[in-house]
């Protein structure tokens, strides 16, 4: 087991939160304004309508839904990109779209996200472990202590030593994701947010990452928002599905219930066209 | 009545540099009959996107490829394509054999519309007037399933989804009615719902416009019920070549099953034993198995020795020292 | 004041009578006459001469640059040209003159048979007229001191024209003919703020042997013949072409390639070359070199910058005493030191090559007035010069190359003009010199205009490297004399009643001999005392092609005689036929 | 796409002011007094101040700057040239004329060139043509434009004696029939053009060679070869096109080099152009002339980036449909 002491100086009231959920997200409604010069017409557009969900410690959530729904747009809000027309965002019980932007800044890092396409994730002037390191900046250890870290993380990522000086480029999808992954635990995260992380990936190695996230998530206590259209995947890593269409939940629950008993028959379709074999039936 | 349309012996494609050449792809030898369809698998970077291109001539010139590419067309000789030079090979692109990218958007010309671009390929291929060739481009919007073709025909590439950039390259690539369609890991960029709705077109196409098909994939979920044949590529080498209902059922190489069990465990929710093989990325051994580093069943011959040939009563074509017993 | 001419104007007065200088020495001067040795002139042929920069104006009135006073010569008559003595006239457009009995007025005689080209002729109503202008500082003709003495021109009838003077002297001649006749029936009504801007001055009504036809901006000034000329049968030939042509090597290419007749102010190295292919008789073009009209100096700050910025300018009394001596050229004996660790000489021939002659007083090599022997001569002597600078104190105690006095290190700032390369480089030879006796000068170049105001004009600098151009009338007021303390010309702060004296007694003298002895006391002062380091005069070349007879060119100018200039029939070139029936 | 022309318009007019505003303080910040310009420096102290007066420099600055929006921006009225007195409209217009001819000649030989044979290379791609005209081209573009005109004018001028070393036309031009006239003109715009557009077609060569080299290489033309297009078509209207749109902002920018950057060229040729009206009246501090011709350079600018936005706008679908 590896162990990875905190050097986060966390304001109090955030470290006894433990009971309380990392992530809530209440009525939250997302949407796009185009603005346009001096008061000519402006378009909107909504995309999510009034969703509320949380997500416990060490719980994994599961955000399903076809492309264009508007996951990855509430994704963005959470990261604090895009604005919530309405809603609020609580993470580690701060409301991210209230507190001021320095303060946001000092949490950031434990709100880790990990997109599909790892290629231009990762700076392709920088070698991986030059990679990771720049993920423990805020940290603040001491050279050797970041060494040992970067060995521990590469470890735990099951990635060879050796790759230490290469460029992304001279990486395999599945080694550039798990550098990707490795990166997002140096920061020592309480979230991780993946954004259809297996997506580019071949079975064999999608197969792989998925074990890795497992045991991550056992071995750190991690809480992870998923985000993809695959019910095949969130039936693997997710304990709760969140079933979107329209901008809007229709379906949500625990995995199985979700799996076994859709009270949708567009989940159904879902479960049909990721050719998930339901045992019950 | 089934003959085989296409017939690919020993291909092989090198990657020729002033210093060395690397081989790519060695020792492909499959046959496509009519109407049936091909499905390739296996990892990313094993070969088989070149593959398409090396049958359609497509590489750079430091490509070295070498081998037959056999084309059969009813009545007509059979026709080396790897042999032919450039200007007789553009008769068999534009009218024979129709090909789709994995990417179809970065496939279309950003600055033409779709019609346009369907109309020029229209009209090239059969050799038609534009103001035909509009036409027939509008029925080939319907026939990949566009709702609205007149709309479709106007529209810029930018302006589609990833489903519909999807049936506009379709429909580009059997503007040449051709015969033989290449289709390449056609559903990555799509969700579920897509996918299965591209795989049922294909399946529909088959039927109504006569067409063989060449895919390569990795979506297990749909290639088990429509295709005839299954290669599976790995590093280069076809491992293992045969009927899909008897790969599907009893995989004999180590790979071959490793892919299919890791699957099925997928698809019924179980999660992957944990005793699943440690993988490793790391590059393969250079004359010995290249699968033999993460081979459950490896043994000290597979590391210094190619893996051995042997073709199975059943016809299906195998590349392994041990391979698992029926 | 124009960038291409570096140095600033200077109008050196001549004191005393119209007579010749008895005790006057050969000047050194390398005019060139191309003899009229043929007996039958033809008429007839162009002249393509270059023009170093664009004339801002063809107004005589406004002009101020060398370019465009080199063309309204051509265009306009004055009342008498001077002579290439500098000192005697000959008549233009007054036949002659004579001095009133009371020796304060000038009378001329005017030629009756002189139109404008407009058909006007031009009356002694002309000339009252372009006085009224000339002396109005509102018009801002920069010839304005040479009519101080002036007090009235009045005509008499339309042929006879008097000058009144406020008090007798030598210069009344000069001072009354300076400046070009302007035509009273185009200008009488202008304002000085509507001639600025009047077409006067882009297509000038003129007099003289040419007038103008086309004025292509930045390309050429194309003159022709003036057709009612009243010297009949001259101007000889029928085009004068000025080719606008600022960059210096495209002006040698031009000379070479046959697409320029005349060209001036050559580079050195390009005319040793001319001078070498006319030597071994190759090429058309024939080099002159004469005289010029400038030279350079090192002048010393006497006193130190910042006692000068406390001083009050409106008084002029009890200046000297309120003054503090420059820390290094406060001393005579600092400045002579320098002088000799100078080799003048080499820096002259490296920078100038053979185009120039030494100088060692305050006097020009081309005026009446100039007397080498007058001046004390320091001679290169560096060995001398550490002695005097020892002698002085100032000694390297150190051993770190650069003599001290006490605290005070000898180091300084020399200035110089950006732009001009020879500047430059005579700049880096004295610096070297300098060393070699362990002063450390720092030598900085500074853009003309910053220059002036705000380091000359303020007398904010230590020494500075600098030239004047030389004007034909012979004075120092501005430069020295202690009553004209504040002027811009006077950044060496020197001050010395004794030049007072002698100045005032020259300038006033209106006897040549006498006037002769107070210069030459006058230089062998300023030589001795050293104000200046005077470092070269500068020679000028010229190169003309050789089918061109009767050609003056000497310190005047290049143009000097251009009406008189022409071309043998068989050396005709093609070009030269192509005006040969038109007007 | 009316909305994003109306707020490029909008912004054009803002940097626009912006821009007028900088040149204004420049230029009345630097050193040297242009009143120096009228009289000499021995002229007495009430002449020069009248000069002051009369050309409104004794005012202060703000009030300047008012006047002179009022005039220049708004009714194109520069005044008169502290330097000839004569009207700078008049003068930049003169000086205007051969400078469009030498930069609008050797811009349009420099496109036509360098994108010809920027296509040829790039078809022909580390063949022996692609190598030796790309390292031609290289030998242009690295080359200082004044350089590269004193060796033609040393060669074709000096050496040769076939072309005329300077000026736009022969001084006896006016003695021409009709027909030499135009070959005078002619004769006298051959090296500076191709000075000019040498060094103009070697920017544009490595600019279309590279975005041909890009077409070339997409997926777009790969996918159009795989359905058998002929060649010639794959070139010309699939990689050209696309590779020819980001062309156009590079000719929008290089608008201001129709003004200003041939100054070099003027020098060494003797033309009597705009930028060495503008090199002259930078040296002779002559404000209204300095101001009507960067004002100029600045609206060629600005207006060069306005119009390959607009064209942009209306060539490129993807632009024009967002």
């Amino acid at each position: 087991m590896v162990s990875i002491k905190s050097n986060l100086n966390l304001e109090p009231e955030m470290n006894h939160l433990s009971a309380n959920p990392i992530l809530q997200v209440e009525n939250l409604t997302l949407g796009y304004r185009r603005s346009a010069w001096f008061g000519t017409s402006s378009r909107q557009q909504l995309i999510i309508r009034d969703i509320s969900f949380a997500i416990q410690p060490n719980e994994t959530v599961a955000l399903v839904g076809q492309s264009g729904v508007g996951k990855t747009s509430i994704a963005n809000s959470i990261l604090r990109f895009l604005k919530p027309w309405h809603g609020n965002i609580y993470f580690l019980g701060q409301n991210i779209w209230q507190i001021p932007a320095s303060r946001f800044r000092l949490i950031r890092p434990r709100l880790q996200p990990i997109f599909q396409d790892s290629a231009t994730a990762l700076n392709p002037m920088m070698t991986i472990d030059q990679a990771i390191m720049d993920g423990m900046k805020h940290l603040k250890l001491s050279h050797a202590e970041a060494q040992q870290r970067l060995n521990e993380l590469l470890q735990m990522v099951e990635l060879e030593p050796a790759l230490c000086n290469h460029y992304p480029r001279q990486l395999s999808g599945g080694q550039r994701q798990r550098v990707v992954i490795a990166r997002a635990l140096a920061t020592e995260p309480s979230l991780l947010i993946l954004d259809e992380p297996l997506s580019a990936l071949d079975l064999v190695t999608a197969v792989q990452i998925i074990d890795l996230l497992r045991s991550m998530r056992q071995r750190l206590n991690l809480s992870c928002l998923l985000i993809t259209h695959d019910l095949m995947l969130a039936q693997q890593l997710a304990d709760r599905i969140i079933v979107l269409k329209d901008g809007v939940v229709i379906d949500s629950g625990p995995t199985q219930q979700i799996l076994t008993n859709p009270s949708h028959h567009f989940t159904r379709q879902l479960i049909h066209a990721a050719g998930i074999l339901n045992r019950k039936t | 009545m089934s003959f085989p349309l296409l017939q690919v012996i020993n291909l092989k494609v090198e990657l020729i540099r002033p210093e060395s050449s690397k081989s790519l792809l060695q020792e492909v030898n499959f046959e496509l009959r009519s109407q049936e369809l091909l499905a390739v698998i296996g990892e990313s970077g094993g070969g088989k996107s070149l593959l398409i291109k090396a049958l359609l001539k497509l590489l750079p010139p430091h490509f070295k490829v070498s081998g037959q590419i056999i084309y059969t067309d009813g009545n007509e000789q059979p026709v080396d394509l790897n042999h032919l030079s450039e200007k007789e090979i553009n008769v068999y692109r534009r009218r024979k054999i129709g090909v789709l990218f994995q990417e179809p958007l970065s496939g279309l010309n950003p600055v033409l519309s779709c019609g346009t671009q369907l109309r020029d390929a229209v009209a090239f291929a059969r050799e038609v007037s534009f103001a035909e060739a509009h036409e027939i481009a509008l029925n080939l919007f319907a026939t990949v399933g566009l709702l609205e073709p007149a709309a479709i025909y106007c529209t810029y590439p930018h302006q589609l989804s990833g489903g519909m950039a999807q049936r506009v390259a379709l429909a580009l690539a059997l503007a040449g009615q051709p015969r033989l369609l290449l289709i390449d890991e056609p559903t990555s960029a799509l969700d579920c719902i897509a996918r299965r709705e591209f795989m049922d077109l294909i399946q529909n196409l088959r039927q109504t416009q006569d067409l063989t098909v060449f895919m390569v994939t990795h979506d297990f979920a749909n290639i088990a019920q429509i295709a005839a044949k299954i290669l599976v590529l790995y590093a280069g080498l076809p491992v293992e070549y045969g009927d899909a209902d008897r790969l599907w059922r009893q995989p004999h190489h180590p790979y071959t099953h490793l892919l299919f069990t890791t699957y099925q465990t997928l698809q019924k929710g179980e999660t992957v034993a944990p005793s699943s093989p440690k993988l490793s990325d790391s590059a393969s051994s250079s004359n010995g198995c290249s699968f033999a580093p993460r081979c459950p069943v490896v043994q000290d011959h597979c590391y210094p020795n190619f893996p051995s040939y042997q073709l199975l009563p059943d016809g299906t074509r195998l590349y392994c020292h041990f391979p698992l017993s029926p | 004041m124009r960038i291409q001419s570096p140095g600033l104007h200077l109008f050196l007065v001549i004191l005393g009578l119209l007579s010749t200088c008895q005790q006057k020495q050969s000047v050194p001067q390398t005019a060139f006459i191309q003899p009229n040795q043929d007996t039958l002139i033809t008429s007839g042929g162009v002249l393509l001469a270059a023009l170093n920069a664009e004339p801002e104006t063809l107004n005589p009135l406004s002009a101020l640059s060398e370019p465009a006073r080199q063309v309204i010569g051509l265009i306009f008559l004055r009342l008498a040209n001077i002579n290439s003595d500098l000192t005697t006239f000959t008549p233009s457009l007054a036949t002659k003159w004579d001095t009133l009995p009371d020796a304060r007025a000038l009378r001329f005689h005017l030629r009756t048979d002189v139109r404008w080209q407009d058909g006007v002729p031009v009356t002694a109503r002309d000339v009252q007229f372009t006085f009224r202008l000339q002396s109005n500082p509102a018009y801002g003709w920069d010839g304005l001191p040479f009519k101080t003495n002036i007090t009235k021109v009045a005509a008499i009838d339309d042929s006879t024209v008097i000058f009144f003077f406020k008090h007798p002297s030598r210069t009344m001649l000069m001072d009354a003919v300076e400046g070009e006749i302007l035509p009273e029936h185009v200008l009488r009504e202008m304002t000085p703020d509507q001639l600025l801007a009047a077409d006067f001055n882009q297509q000038p009504v003129g007099n003289g042997p040419f007038q103008l036809v086309e004025w292509k901006p930045q390309q050429t000034i194309i003159l022709k013949r003036n057709p009612d000329y009243y010297d009949y049968p001259r101007p000889y030939l029928d085009r004068v072409i000025f080719k606008i042509i600022p960059d210096n090597a495209n002006l040698t290419r031009q000379l070479l390639s046959g697409e320029l007749d005349l060209a001036e102010n050559l580079l050195p190295r390009d005319f040793e070359r001319l001078s070498l292919r006319w030597r071994e008789g190759k090429g058309n073009l024939r080099p002159v070199s004469f005289l010029g009209r400038q030279y350079d100096f090192i002048a010393w700050n006497l006193v130190e910058p910042s006692s000068y910025r406390s001083l009050d300018h409106r008084r002029t009394d009890n200046i000297i005493d309120k003054l503090r001596p420059h820390r290094l050229f406060g001393s005579r004996t600092v400045r002579a030191a320098l002088t000799m660790a100078l080799d003048r000489q080499r820096i002259g021939e490296i920078v100038n090559g053979e185009l120039f002659r030494p100088m060692n007083g305050p006097i020009p090599l081309i005026l009446w007035a100039y007397n080498p022997n007058a001046n004390h001569i320091w001679e290169y002597n560096p060995a001398r010069a550490r002695q005097l600078l020892s002698a002085e104190g100032w000694q390297d105690n150190d051993y770190d190359g650069i003599l001290e006095k006490g605290q005070i290190k000898f180091q300084f700032e020399m200035l110089t003009n950006s732009g001009n390369i020879r500047r430059q480089h005579a700049l880096t030879l004295i610096q070297d010199q300098l060393k070699a006796i362990g002063v450390a000068m720092r030598p900085r170049l500074v853009e003309p205009q910053v220059l002036i105001e705000k380091f000359i004009v303020p007398r904010e600098f230590d020494a500075l490297l600098f030239g004047w151009n030389v004007g034909l009338k012979m004075e120092l007021t501005s430069l020295f004399h202690s009553s004209t303390f504040f002027h811009p010309f006077h950044f060496t702060s020197y001050y010395s009643t004794t030049f007072d004296i002698l100045e005032d007694r020259a300038r006033a003298a209106l006897d040549t001999r006498l006037a002769q002895q107070q210069w030459d006391k006058i230089a062998a002062l300023l030589s001795e005392e050293l104000p200046y380091t005077w470092l070269y005069y500068k020679v000028d070349c010229a190169a003309i092609h050789k089918r061109f007879r009767n050609v003056i060119i000497d310190q005047r100018g290049v143009f000097v005689n251009v009406a008189e200039w022409w071309i043998p029939a068989a050396e005709r070139l093609p070009h030269d036929r192509l005006f040969l029936n038109q007007p | 796409m009316i909305k994003r022309l109306i707020s490029r318009l909008i912004e054009f007019i803002v940097v626009l002011f912006i821009g007028v505003t900088i040149i204004f303080i420049i230029i009345h910040l630097a050193p040297g007094d242009p009143s120096l310009q009228f009289c000499s420096p021995t002229a007495p102290l009430e002449q020069r101040e009248l000069l002051m007066h009369r050309f409104g420099l004794d005012q202060p600055l703000w009030k300047q700057y008012t006047i002179w929006l009022k005039n220049a921006v708004i009714q194109f009225d520069f005044g008169i040239s502290f330097f000839s007195g004569k009207q700078v409209g008049k003068m930049v217009r003169q000086a205007l004329s051969p400078t469009l001819l030498l930069t609008g000649l050797a811009l349009l030989f420099g496109i036509l060139a360098g994108v010809f044979l920027g296509i040829q290379a790039a078809i022909r791609q580390n063949k022996f043509f692609d190598r030796f005209v790309t390292t031609i081209m290289f030998a242009f573009y690295s080359m200082p434009s004044f350089w590269l005109g004193l060796i033609l004018l040393q060669i074709f001028a000096v050496q040769l004696n076939w072309l005329p070393s300077s000026q736009l036309v022969s001084v006896f031009h006016e003695q021409f029939s009709c027909g030499a006239r135009l070959w005078d003109y002619c004769r006298h715009l051959i090296l500076p053009v191709s000075t000019l557009g040498l060094i103009f077609a070697a920017s544009f060569y490595r600019y279309s060679r590279n975005a041909m080299l890009t077409a070339l290489s997409s997926e777009y033309i790969l996918a159009a070869q795989a359905r058998g297009t002929p060649r010639n078509h794959l070139i010309y209207r699939y990689a050209l096109g696309n590779s020819l749109l980001p062309l156009i902002s590079l000719v929008g920018t290089s608008l201001p080099v129709l003004f200003s950057g041939a100054l070099m060229i003027e020098v060494v040729f003797g033309l009597p152009g705009l930028g060495r009206l503008m090199t002259d009246a930078v040296l002779t501090r002559d404000y209204p002339v300095i101001v009507a011709a960067a004002l100029l350079s600045f609206f060629a600018a600005i207006i060069g980036n306005l119009m390959a936005d607009i064209i942009y706008l209306i060539v490129d679908p993807r632009l024009r449909h967002s």
